[in-house]
Formats: C-alpha cells, structure tokens, sequence
C-alpha cells in the first residue's frame, strides 16, 4: 500500500538542502520538547495518582529558578532558529548576479512562460539544470502563487506588481509546479510541471522553435506599433527622455525624489505616466492603461532593458 | 453620602452594590468603548496613510475638489456642538434640568447642522461625478485613477463619520427624553456624561478627517 | 472619584483655543512647507484632540485606568500604523550587497 | 440511587417558558443560549469538514464540483472560526464564570451581554443565508482583489455577517473587563483570581482592541464590492496586500482569541485535578497578558510570500518566536503543577492531557512556521492546516470539552456517564491525531491547501486522514448523547463534586439567580486546598 506513497519531498535546488536541513533542526527541537512533555504528563499521572479521594497534592506555588530556566532556554532555542531561518530566506532572497530570466503571468487559472529568446510556454516550463533562473512574475487578475515543492520555492505572484524569485534546479527531471495561493474555482487544475534538462537537451529544446523572435524584439515592434518611438527617440531630439541605457539608473523627478528604474517603474511609467514625472520633461505622455496587456507590457519591458549602452549584466 | 440614600434610588440596577459602582462601570465601559472606536476608524487611517504616500500627487489634486469652506464651517459647527454638550454634562451635574435641556437641544441642533452641510456636499460631488464607480469622472484625467481612491476614502471615511453623527442624534434623543422626564438628577447623571462621551470622540473623529481630506497641497 | 465639577469658564477657554486651532489650520494650508505641511496639520489636530480629550471629556480629572484605556487604544493604533508601514516603506529596500 | 435534595430555587427553574429565556438577562441563561448556539454552528461547520475529506479521500475531484468543494472549505473555516471557535469558551463558560468565579450577581451591562447574544445570532442568519443562496468561495481569509473583483458568490452577505459578529465579541469583551474591573467581591483581588479570569481578561482586551479592525476590514470588502472603491483594486492603484495587513492585524491576535481561553480552563481543570496550586501562578497569569500584547506585533507572518518586504518579515518573524515564549512557559508551569500533586484520572483531567500534548505539538510547528525559509515551502499547504488543526481542534477543543466536563455539574446540576466521558475522550484523541497527523507530512511534501483535487502519490495519506475524521466525528456525536441524557438521568452533583476550591464551588448546583446567597468576602489565595476549609472561608 506504501508503495509510490513518498514521505519526504524531494529536493533538487540548491537552496532544498539548507531548507531541509533547517527543517530537520526544527523537528529535532520539537521532538525533543514533545517527548519531555508527554513523557512528564504521563510519569506524574501514573505516580502521583490519586489514591485517597481526599487525597490533596503537595502545596508547591513555584521555583523562581524554573521559570527563569525555562524562559530562557527556549528564548535562546529560538533565536537560534530565527537567526538560521533568516540567513537562509537571505540566500531566497538575493538572486545571483548572473541569472536566465524568464517571465511568468498568471491568471486564472493557468500559467504562461515567456523566455527571452521568444519561446512561450502554457504551464510547462523548460530550464537547463545547474544555472540560476530568475523569474519575474506578475498576474493578469487575482494573486496566484508559484510553488515548486522539490525547490523548496514559493511567491505570491500579485496583479500589478513584478516579483522576482530565483532557484538552481540541481537535477534534471520533471517536478510538481502547483499554484499555492487561492484563486477561484480551478484553482487546484492551475498546476504544471518545470522540467528541467541537460544543458545540451535545452540548447536542443530552444533551438526547436521561436517563430516570433526574441522577446526583446517583440517589444521593439510594439514599440514602434504604439507609436512610443514618436516621442522616445535615441538622439535626445524627442520629447520624451532617452530611454538607452536607462534601465537600472536612478532617475531624477520633478518631485526632487529619486527613483531606480526597474520593471515596476517602467510598468507604471506605461500605465501612469503622470505618477512620476521625470525631471525636465512635460507630463505629456498618454497612459497606454487598457491598451497593452500584461505579456505587451513584458516585452516592453525588455525592450527597454535591450536598450542597455553598457555590457548587459542580466545575461539570459 | 450615606448608604441607604443610594439602595433606594429608583436607577440602581440590582446587581450593583451603589451608584458609585454602576456609575463607574458605565464610565468605564463607554471608554473601552471608544478604545474599540479608534482602531475601527485608524484601519481606515492606515489605508488612507499608505495612498496618501504612494499618491502624493493624485491626492493633492483631488483634495482641491473639495470644498474648504464648508468643512471648515463644519469643523466650527462641531467644535461648537462639543462645547454645548460639555455645558450639559455640567448642567446635568449641578442638576439644572432646563439648562441640560437647552443645550441638548443646542447640541442636537449643531449636529443636525452639520449633517445638512455634509449633505450639501455629497450632493456636489454626485453631481460632480465623484462618486467612485463606474460613473466617475475626473479631471485632469491622468489622474483619475488615483482620485477615485481619493474619492473612495472621503466617502467611506465622512460617511462611518456621518453614521456616527446619526447614532449620536438618536442617543441625545433619548437623553432629552430622559432629562425631560426628571431621571436625570444631579445624583444620577452618568447617562448624559457617558453619552457626551461618545458625541466628543465622534467630534475628535472630524477632528482628523477635516486636515487630512481637505487641507492637503492646498498652497499649489 | 470624577465627581470633579469643572467650572464652565474652562470650556468656554478650550472652545476658543480649538476654535483658533481650526483657524490656523486653515491659513498655515496655504502656504507651502512642504512636507511640513502635512507635520503642521497633524501636530494642530493632535493638541486640538488632546484638549478635547483632557477637558471636555474629563481625562484630566479622571482615574489612572481612565487614562491607560486612552492611553492603549493610541499605543495599538500606532502599532498598526507603525508595522505595516515598516512593510510599504522597507519594499524598495534592494536585498543586493 | 441516593437522591440528594436539589436547592428548591436555582437559575434553571427561576422561570419557565420562552420569554423567560429569549429575555433572560441571567448570565447562567445567556450562557446556556450560546451554548445551544455554538453547538449548533460547529455541527454546521464539522458536517462541511465530513464532506471535505470524502472529497479528498480520492485524489480525483469526484463527490462534488470544484466550485462547490471551494465553498465548503470557505463556509467550514468562516463557521468554525467566527462562529464556533471565537466565541465558544468566553460566551459559553466565560458567561457563566465569570461573575461566580469573582463573587459578583452578574456582569456589569446584563442587557448588553442579551444583546451581544442577539447580535450574534443576527450575524450568523446572515451567514447562514450566504450558505443557503448559494455560498461563498472566497477562503475564509477573503484574499482581495479575489473577494473583491472575481468571486461572484456571496462575499457581501457573508462579510455583513461577520462584520455584525464582531460586535458581539466586542460586547462582550466589554463587559468582562468592566466586570473584572469593577466588580469583584470584597477581598478578591487581582492575585486572588482564578487564572481563568486572568486569560478572560485577556482574551477580551484582544476583542475590544482587535475585532474593530475586522469589521472595518470586511466592510471594506463588502463597499468594494457594492461601490466599486479601489482600495485593493490593483486596476485603479490600490494594493491587493494591505488588505492582508488589515485582515490578519486581527486574524493573527484572533487565534489567541480562540486559544487564551482554554488556556485559563487548562490551568483551573490542572490545578483542580492535581489539588494542587497551578505552579507559578503570577507567571501563568502574566502570559496571558503578554500573549496578548505579542500577540499584536506578529501579524505579518503570515504574509512572508506575500509580497511584504524581507525586512518587515524578519521583523515579524522574530517578533514570532517571542510570543511563542509566554506559551512555553504556560506548558512547563502546567507540567510542573502535577508534580507531587494528587493526580486525578477524571474525564476533565484526560482532557488537560490531551490539551497539553497537543498544543506543544502545534505550538512548536508553529516555529517551523515562524522560521521564515521553512514558512516559504509549507506555506499554504497542509502543514499549515495541521497545525492550526493541532492548536484549534486539539488545543482549543479539548480544553472546551474539558471544560464543559468539570462545570457541567455546577451548570445542570447532574453528573454525567464517567465511563462514556472517558471513552469518548479516548475516541476523539486518536481520531484526532489520526486526522491531522498525516497533514503535516502532506504538507512537507508539497501537498497545497484548497485543493479539490490532487496528484495520486497523495493519497494514502488523505485516505488515513479521512478515516481519522470519521472516527473523530463519532467521537464529538457521544458527549451530545450522554450530557443531555444526564440533565434527566444523571445523579445530582451537588455543590462540589470534585472537592475543588474556588468561589464556583462554594455556591449550590445549579447557582441561584443571583449567584451566591449572601456576596462572599474573599480571605484565601487562589487554589489554596484542602477543599474541606472552604466552607470556613464563607463570610
Ligand atoms: C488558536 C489558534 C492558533 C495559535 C494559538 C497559533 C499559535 C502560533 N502560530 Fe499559528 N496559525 C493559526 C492558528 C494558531 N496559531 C491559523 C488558523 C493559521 C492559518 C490561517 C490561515 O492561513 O488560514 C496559522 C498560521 C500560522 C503561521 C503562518 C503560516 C503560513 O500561512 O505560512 C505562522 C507563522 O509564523 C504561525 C505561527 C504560530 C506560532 C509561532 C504560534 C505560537 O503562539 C505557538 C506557541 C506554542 C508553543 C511554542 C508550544 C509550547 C512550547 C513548549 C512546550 C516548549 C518548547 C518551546 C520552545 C522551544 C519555544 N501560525
Ligand atoms: C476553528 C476551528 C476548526 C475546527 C474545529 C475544524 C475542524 C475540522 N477541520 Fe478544519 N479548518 C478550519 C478550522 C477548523 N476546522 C479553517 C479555518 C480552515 C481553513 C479554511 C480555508 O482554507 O479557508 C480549515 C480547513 C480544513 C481543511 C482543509 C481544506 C482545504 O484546504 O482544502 C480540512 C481538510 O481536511 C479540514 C478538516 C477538518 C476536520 C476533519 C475537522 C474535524 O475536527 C471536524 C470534526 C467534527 C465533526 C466531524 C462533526 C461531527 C458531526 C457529525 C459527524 C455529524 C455530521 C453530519 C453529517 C455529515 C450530515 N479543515
Ligand atoms: C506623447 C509622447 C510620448 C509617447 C507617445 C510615449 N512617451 Fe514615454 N514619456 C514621454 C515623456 C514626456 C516622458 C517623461 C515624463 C514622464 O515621466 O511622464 C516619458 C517617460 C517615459 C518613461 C520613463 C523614462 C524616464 O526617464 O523616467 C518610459 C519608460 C517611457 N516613457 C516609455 C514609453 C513607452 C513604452 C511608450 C509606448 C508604449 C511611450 N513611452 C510613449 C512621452 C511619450
Ligand atoms: Cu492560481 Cu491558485
Ligand atoms: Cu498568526
């Protein structure tokens, strides 16, 4: 009957291992405490038993020494505990510099890849194993949640919003991708499966087909659909600010605040324009709210991370 | 004040030992009250604080729709409403039932007052088309999306205000009956002193709302 | 015991401070301090909430339990407002470095 | 049998028919109408909890539809949180107690708490109207923008129903800390009260302080819904996830809601069933207070994957383990009090046992939870489900019945079936663990909550938690059997049945209307035994 019954996840990221290694501390400590209390119970009420009926217990009101003994040895226990959880929700945290980054959308209920060389995915998705993958995820309706059980990873992933989450698959094979946040009816049919392959394996699968370009040219076309070109020239002579090599730079607004150019401000330069006014220019430009859907907005996006002067560090 | 003076009065509910104690209780329980008060309304506080900053701009604009002068009459209306009720409780305690009688009715006149203003308002902004929903409009369009925000707080943050203002005309209501009747003694006042409680924090309420809403980036 | 009698002049008093308060309010709207504007704002309806607080409602000339229901149901607030906003201003916080 | 007398007048035959009860402003009555209430809504609840784990006896989504499944686990945590599990030990033991346990007549505000009844009852017909038009899908925590834009279920009358609810806890919390402050019989002093007064206390400072926000949280649902705001519309601007910080900034102190108070009965049914003073008992009372102070600092960590900042999640996570801290020292001060004690095996007693261990297991996978990177991978799976199972049902639950048990004889005035008790009590600690056990291995492995539907290498572990829950099920079916078989069978308790100390058991079983013949004055410290002496104490 146990058979294909698993009991313990598999991992394969690096990040699997401190999880689980952490996770194995915590059972230790739970273990332990759990034992020293059902043992305790157990012991007093077979040896303190009542045996008269009017038998009352020893008047004993506290031990100063106990208490403060058992405030502080869990205290320490605990932050213990926090300090290593923190330090390894850091590594989640913090992707590598070097990173293959893929877009993800979700929306109900199924989810979409967008790789950069162009290739689109519906709930599969292809990394090779050993790299760092970064993806950016964003929803078109409600919060979904990727979650990959076997890399020990899971994010929300927010209308509105880009966020970022990394893993390094460390074995090839086929793994449970599943949606973990609540979001209507089929919300258990939104599962799929990250597949992860032999680096020579994905070279082939990339190979295997692109029909549309990369990403990034997705964008430039759109750009120039759109009209953006109009107003956003390379030579500084539109009137909208140049956006080469703008992406990663802080820009100056009007305001006097400054802002770092990531995903979500060039989202929201897109959709509202008038939210932060770049300094030195005329809040001219029209929102373009309703008229790019999310996956447009992605490969804007890219477009204007294409447009990079400088080596690109994000490689794909 | 001797005991049985107290065992005998008319308002002392049974399981109270004096009117000290039921007096005391009642106090007490109308602050807890209001305790429960500001953390209902400072959820709305801290939605308001989180847009407020992240739509400095939208917010500014869309406060300028507004209409100062009116909220500021209205402030002096309820400021005004306060003191008239700070003037009954003390009436109510000197035991001066004409004089609580008057300024209950000075009271609920301030408060009726202000809600007719606050109606005057709402009628603008309906005919305005700042009402949140699929209706709303607002220019200069870039805008609007932020202002409907803007316009989502006003309306809920005014109008739990203005319910709360409902609730206290209804209270004074039925302390003027009270105090018409002759419960209300200077013996026995706490009915009005706990009432004035409420119609004080809902006064503080306004307090708030009236810089928040109205007074933001009016020098632009 | 807050059986406390406050003489009416004390209300008259406050009624005019506030009513200055508003006023103030009002004229120090229109010129531009920056972000000191909103601080002015806050700080007037504090002290204007104070009062009202203090006098007319009687906290001053109440019980210390009085004044720890006050006092908590303001210290929770800033509770609220404090953490969750420990969250929308720490969002931009690169984890880089 | 022996036939002891019956007090000729007593609070249960101060009165007959149904205006004397629908009116009633007797705590012992309001008490014995939540009772009914309460009761009623966790069948409501449990029989959602039967069809969910039919349904996931097999990994195929076959007994019902997606969308049904969605509105039974929603309308199953909804009646069980808001109307079962908040509610059931203040509104029901806490109603009656807490007057006797502090010498009063009654609660400072009678016809308030009458109407924190009727208001609840109001909240729940509207819930019940959400389920009987058709439900609500929405999880009981009404994630935006989901709640607010998607669902087409009936978020309004459901949130409407809580928001209403929430008055009734606040009323009550109301009164108890008025009464507790104002009340007390001469001589009772704050160290001189039972420590289920303590986690009363605090207990009602979470609902006076916390539920306001749920209201204004759920009413903000229901206008966005009906008014189209946009305060979690990311369309217009607003931010899904402040939502999340003004649900749990309630939520998350609410599970000290349904937890401190059987805390409190825990420490009365230890020390009652040891004879024995609770061990530290200042140190048992002021985690109670901490409790719920921490309480209110840790909400975020629930929202580690949600989108919040990593800073503000390390800060809720370490604020986490701190109030994990007054727990533990809950547990060992307990543990410590059977030391030397005269140990009873009574029904009430195993349930103590079976609350203890428990919690410490929920408790402690509430650290795995705390410890951000592990919370990254169980988050939104069944070890979250069984943990919170492990605090609520195994924690919460059994400290009710326990509770029940010990006061049953003071609130009918029988006793009941001993061997029944312990059997049942048997029955529901296995099925229990039967139930839930398996969950925190689904969840390691991956299995997320809210699923209808699931991979197959699941499911001999549902099958064992569906067969842990019909047993369970059983279990909960017999105390309703041989309780209210007791209230004409049973033998008359009289007024101290467990030979136990405190002002509860100084007055006649059943208590007259008014509590106590004459106010006692209070010379002795909390638990201070022999039993015998107490009579003496009476002034
Ligand atoms: C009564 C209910 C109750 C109680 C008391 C608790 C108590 C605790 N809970 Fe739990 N929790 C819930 C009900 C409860 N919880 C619910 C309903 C959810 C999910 C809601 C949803 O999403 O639907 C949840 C979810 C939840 C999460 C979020 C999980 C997620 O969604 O990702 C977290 C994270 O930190 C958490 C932590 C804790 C902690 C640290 C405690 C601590 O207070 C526990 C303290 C107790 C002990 C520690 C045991 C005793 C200790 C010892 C015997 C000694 C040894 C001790 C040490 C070494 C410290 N809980
Ligand atoms: C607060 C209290 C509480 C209580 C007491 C329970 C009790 C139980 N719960 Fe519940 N549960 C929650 C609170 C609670 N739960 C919450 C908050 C959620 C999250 C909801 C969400 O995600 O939004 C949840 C979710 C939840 C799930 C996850 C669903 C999912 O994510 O897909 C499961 C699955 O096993 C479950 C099972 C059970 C079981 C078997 C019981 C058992 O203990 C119940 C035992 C009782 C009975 C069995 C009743 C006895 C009566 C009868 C047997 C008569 C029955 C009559 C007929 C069948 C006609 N619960
Ligand atoms: C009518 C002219 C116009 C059009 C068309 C236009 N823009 Fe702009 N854009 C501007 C101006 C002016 C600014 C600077 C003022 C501001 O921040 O709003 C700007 C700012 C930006 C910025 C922020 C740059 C910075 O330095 O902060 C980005 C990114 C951007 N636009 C992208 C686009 C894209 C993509 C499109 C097409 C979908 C587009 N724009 C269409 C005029 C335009
Ligand atoms: Cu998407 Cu759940
Ligand atoms: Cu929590």
């Amino acid at each position: 009957m146990w058979t294909g019954t698993p009991l313990f996840p598999e991992s394969a990221s690096t990040i699997a291992t401190r999880v689980d290694l952490l996770y194995f501390f915590l059972l230790a400590v739970s273990i332990f405490f759990s034992l020293l209390i059902a043992g305790s119970i157990v012991f007093f009420a077979v040896k303190y038993q009542r045996r008269r009926r009017d038998a009352i217990g020893e008047q004993i009101h506290g031990s100063m020494i106990l208490e403060i003994a058992w405030t502080g040895i869990p205290f320490l226990i605990t932050m213990v505990i926090f300090v290593w959880g923190a330090s390894v929700y850091f590594a989640m945290a913090r992707p590598p510099d070097e990173t293959l980054n893929i877009y993800v959308v979700g929306k109900q209920w199924m989810w979409k890849f967008q790789h950069l060389d162009g290739q689109r995915e519906i709930n599969e998705l292809h990394v090779p194993v050993g790299r760092a993958v970064k993806l950016i995820t964003t929803s078109e309706d409600v919060i979904h949640d990727f979650f990959v059980p076997a890399f020990r990873m899971k994010a929300d992933v927010i209308p509105g919003r880009y966020v970022s989450i990394w893993f390094q698959p460390t074995k090839p094979g086929r793994y449970h991708l599943f949606c973990a946040e609540y979001c209507g009816t089929r919300h258990s049919g939104m599962i799929g499966e990250v597949v992860v392959m032999e680096p020579s394996e994905y070279q082939a699968w990339l190979s295997g087909g692109a029909p549309e370009g990369s990403l990034a040219s997705t964008g430039a076309k759109l750009f120039a659909d759109l009209a953006c070109n109009t107003c956003h020239r390379p030579d500084a002579q539109g009137r909208g600010p140049v956006l080469e090599g703008l992406f990663g730079k802080t820009v100056r607004l009007q305001s006097g605040e400054t802002v770092t150019v990531d995903e979500a401000y060039v989202r929201e330069s897109i959709l509202t324009p008038s939210a932060k006014i770049t300094a030195g220019f005329q809040p001219i430009m029209p929102t373009f709210q309703g008229l790019v859907t999310e996956e447009q907005l992605l490969a804007l996006i890219e477009y204007v991370k294409s447009l990079h002067g400088l080596p690109q560090v994000e490689s794909r | 004040m001797p005991e049985a003076v107290h065992h005998h009065h008319p308002a002392l509910a049974h399981h109270f030992d004096d009117l000290a104690q039921q007096k005391e209780a009642a106090t007490l329980g109308m602050w807890v009250f209001l305790a429960t008060e500001v953390l209902f309304f400072g959820g709305l506080f801290l939605v308001y604080s989180v847009y407020r900053a992240w739509y400095a701009g939208a917010f500014a604009v869309a406060s300028h729709e507004l209409d100062v002068t009116l909220g500021t009459i209205n402030t002096a209306v309820l400021i005004t409403s306060s003191l008239t009720m700070a003037l009954a409780v003390h009436a109510a305690q000197l035991g001066q039932r004409r004089l609580v009688i008057l300024f209950l009715v000075a009271t609920m006149a301030l408060g009726a007052v202000f809600l007719g203003i606050k109606g005057v308002e709402y009628y603008h902004k309906f005919v305005e088309h700042h009402v949140p929903g699929p209706s709303f409009a607002f220019e200069p369009h870039e805008y609007a999306r932020h202002a409907q925000i803007f316009f989502s707080l006003y309306f809920i943050m005014t109008g739990l205000h203005a319910l709360h203002m409902v609730i206290g005309l209804g209270i004074m209501t039925w302390m003027l009956w009270w105090a018409w009747r002759g419960t209300i003694t200077a013996e026995y006042y706490s009915p009005i002193e706990v009432s004035g409680l409420y119609w004080h924090f809902v006064d503080i309420v306004w307090i708030f709302l009236f810089p928040l809403l109205y007074l933001i980036g009016r020098h632009a | 015991m807050s059986e406390h009698i406050v003489p009416t002049r004390v209300y008259y008093t406050i009624f005019g401070i506030l009513m200055l308060c508003t006023y103030l309010t009002v004229q120090i709207a229109v010129f531009d301090l920056g972000p000191l504007n909103t601080i002015a704002a806050l700080v007037i309806a504090v002290l204007k909430a104070t009062l009202v607080v203090l006098f007319f409602m009687h906290v001053k000339y109440s019980t210390r339990l009085t004044w720890a229901v006050v006092l908590s149901s303001v210290f929770w607030l800033g509770i609220m407002l404090a953490l969750t906003l420990s969250d929308y201003l720490t969002r931009s916080w690169r984890t880089f470095g | 049998m022996a036939r002891v007398v019956h007090p000729a007048r007593h609070y249960l035959n101060d009165g007959y028919g149904i205006s004397s009860w629908l009116l009633t402003r007797d705590h012992k009555r309001i008490a014995l109408l939540y009772l009914a209430a309460v009761t009623f809504f966790f069948f409501v609840g449990g029989a959602m909890a039967v069809m969910i784990r039919l349904e996931l006896a097999t990994p195929v989504g076959d007994l019902v539809t997606d969308e049904t499944y969605n509105k039974l686990f929603t309308m199953h945590g909804v009646m069980m949180v808001f109307f079962f599990l908040i509610p059931v030990i203040p509104a029901v033991l806490g109603n009656f107690l807490v007057p006797i346990m502090i010498g009063a007549k009654d609660l400072a505000f009678p016809k308030i708490n009458l109407l924190s009844w009727y208001i609840y009852i109001i909240g729940g017909l509207f819930t019940l109207y959400a389920l009987i038009a058709g439900g609500v899908d929405t999880g009981w925590t009404f994630y935006t923008p989901f709640s607010t834009v998607a669902s087409t279920t009936n978020v309004v009358p459901t949130a409407l129903g809580i928001f209403i609810t929430g008055f009734s806890s606040i009323l009550t919390g109301l009164n108890f800390i008025v009464t507790i402050h104002r009340m007390r019989a001469p001589g009772m002093t704050w160290f001189r009260m039972p420590l289920f007064l303590w986690s009363t206390y605090a207990t009602s400072l979470i609902n006076v302080l916390g539920t306001p926000v749920i209201a204004i949280t759920v009413l903000l649902v229901a206008a966005e819904r009906v008014f189209h705001f946009g305060f979690f519309d990311p369309r217009v601007g607003g931010d899904p996830v402040l939502f999340q910080h003004l649900f749990w900034f309630y939520s998350h102190p609410a599970v000290y809601i349904m937890v401190l108070p059987a805390m409190g009965v825990i420490s009365e049914l230890v020390a009652a069933g040891c004879r024995k003073p609770v061990f530290g008992y200042s140190f048992v009372a002021f985690a109670s207070l901490a409790i719920a102070v921490l309480g209110f600092l840790v909400w975020g960590h629930h929202m580690f994957v949600a989108g919040e900042s990593v800073y503000s999640a390390l800060i809720f996570s370490i604020l986490s383990f701190l109030v994990a801290i007054p727990s533990a020292v809950k547990v060992f001060n307990w543990t410590a009090t059977m030391y030397k004690g005269s140990v009873s095996w009574e029904t009430p007693m195993l349930y103590a046992y079976g609350f203890i261990g428990l919690f410490t297991i929920g408790g402690l996978t509430g650290l795995f939870l705390a410890a951000i990177a592990v919370d990254v991978h169980v988050t939104d799976t069944y070890f979250v489900i069984a943990h919170f199972h492990y605090i609520m049902v195994g924690g919460t639950i059994m400290g009710y019945l326990g509770g029940l048990h010990y006061w049953w004889p003071k609130i009918s005035g029988r006793l009941y079936n001993e061997g029944l008790a312990k059997l049942s009590a048997g029955i529901i600690f296995v099925g229990f663990n039967l139930t839930f056990f398996p969950q925190f291995v689904l969840g390691y492995l991956g299995m997320p909550r809210r699923y209808h539907a699931y991979p197959p290498e699941f499911q001999v572990l549902n099958v064992l938690s569906s067969a842990g829950a019909s047993i369970l099920g059983v279990g909960y079916l017999i105390p309703m059997v041989y309780l209210m078989w007791s209230l004409r069978y049973g033998r008359v308790a009289g007024s101290n049945p467990w030979g136990a100390v405190g002002l509860e058991w100084t007055t006649s079983s059943p208590p007259p209307t008014e509590n106590f013949a004459e106010t006692p004055v209070v010379t002795w410290d909390p638990y201070e035994y022999p039993a015998a002496d107490l009579e003496g104490h009476v002034a």
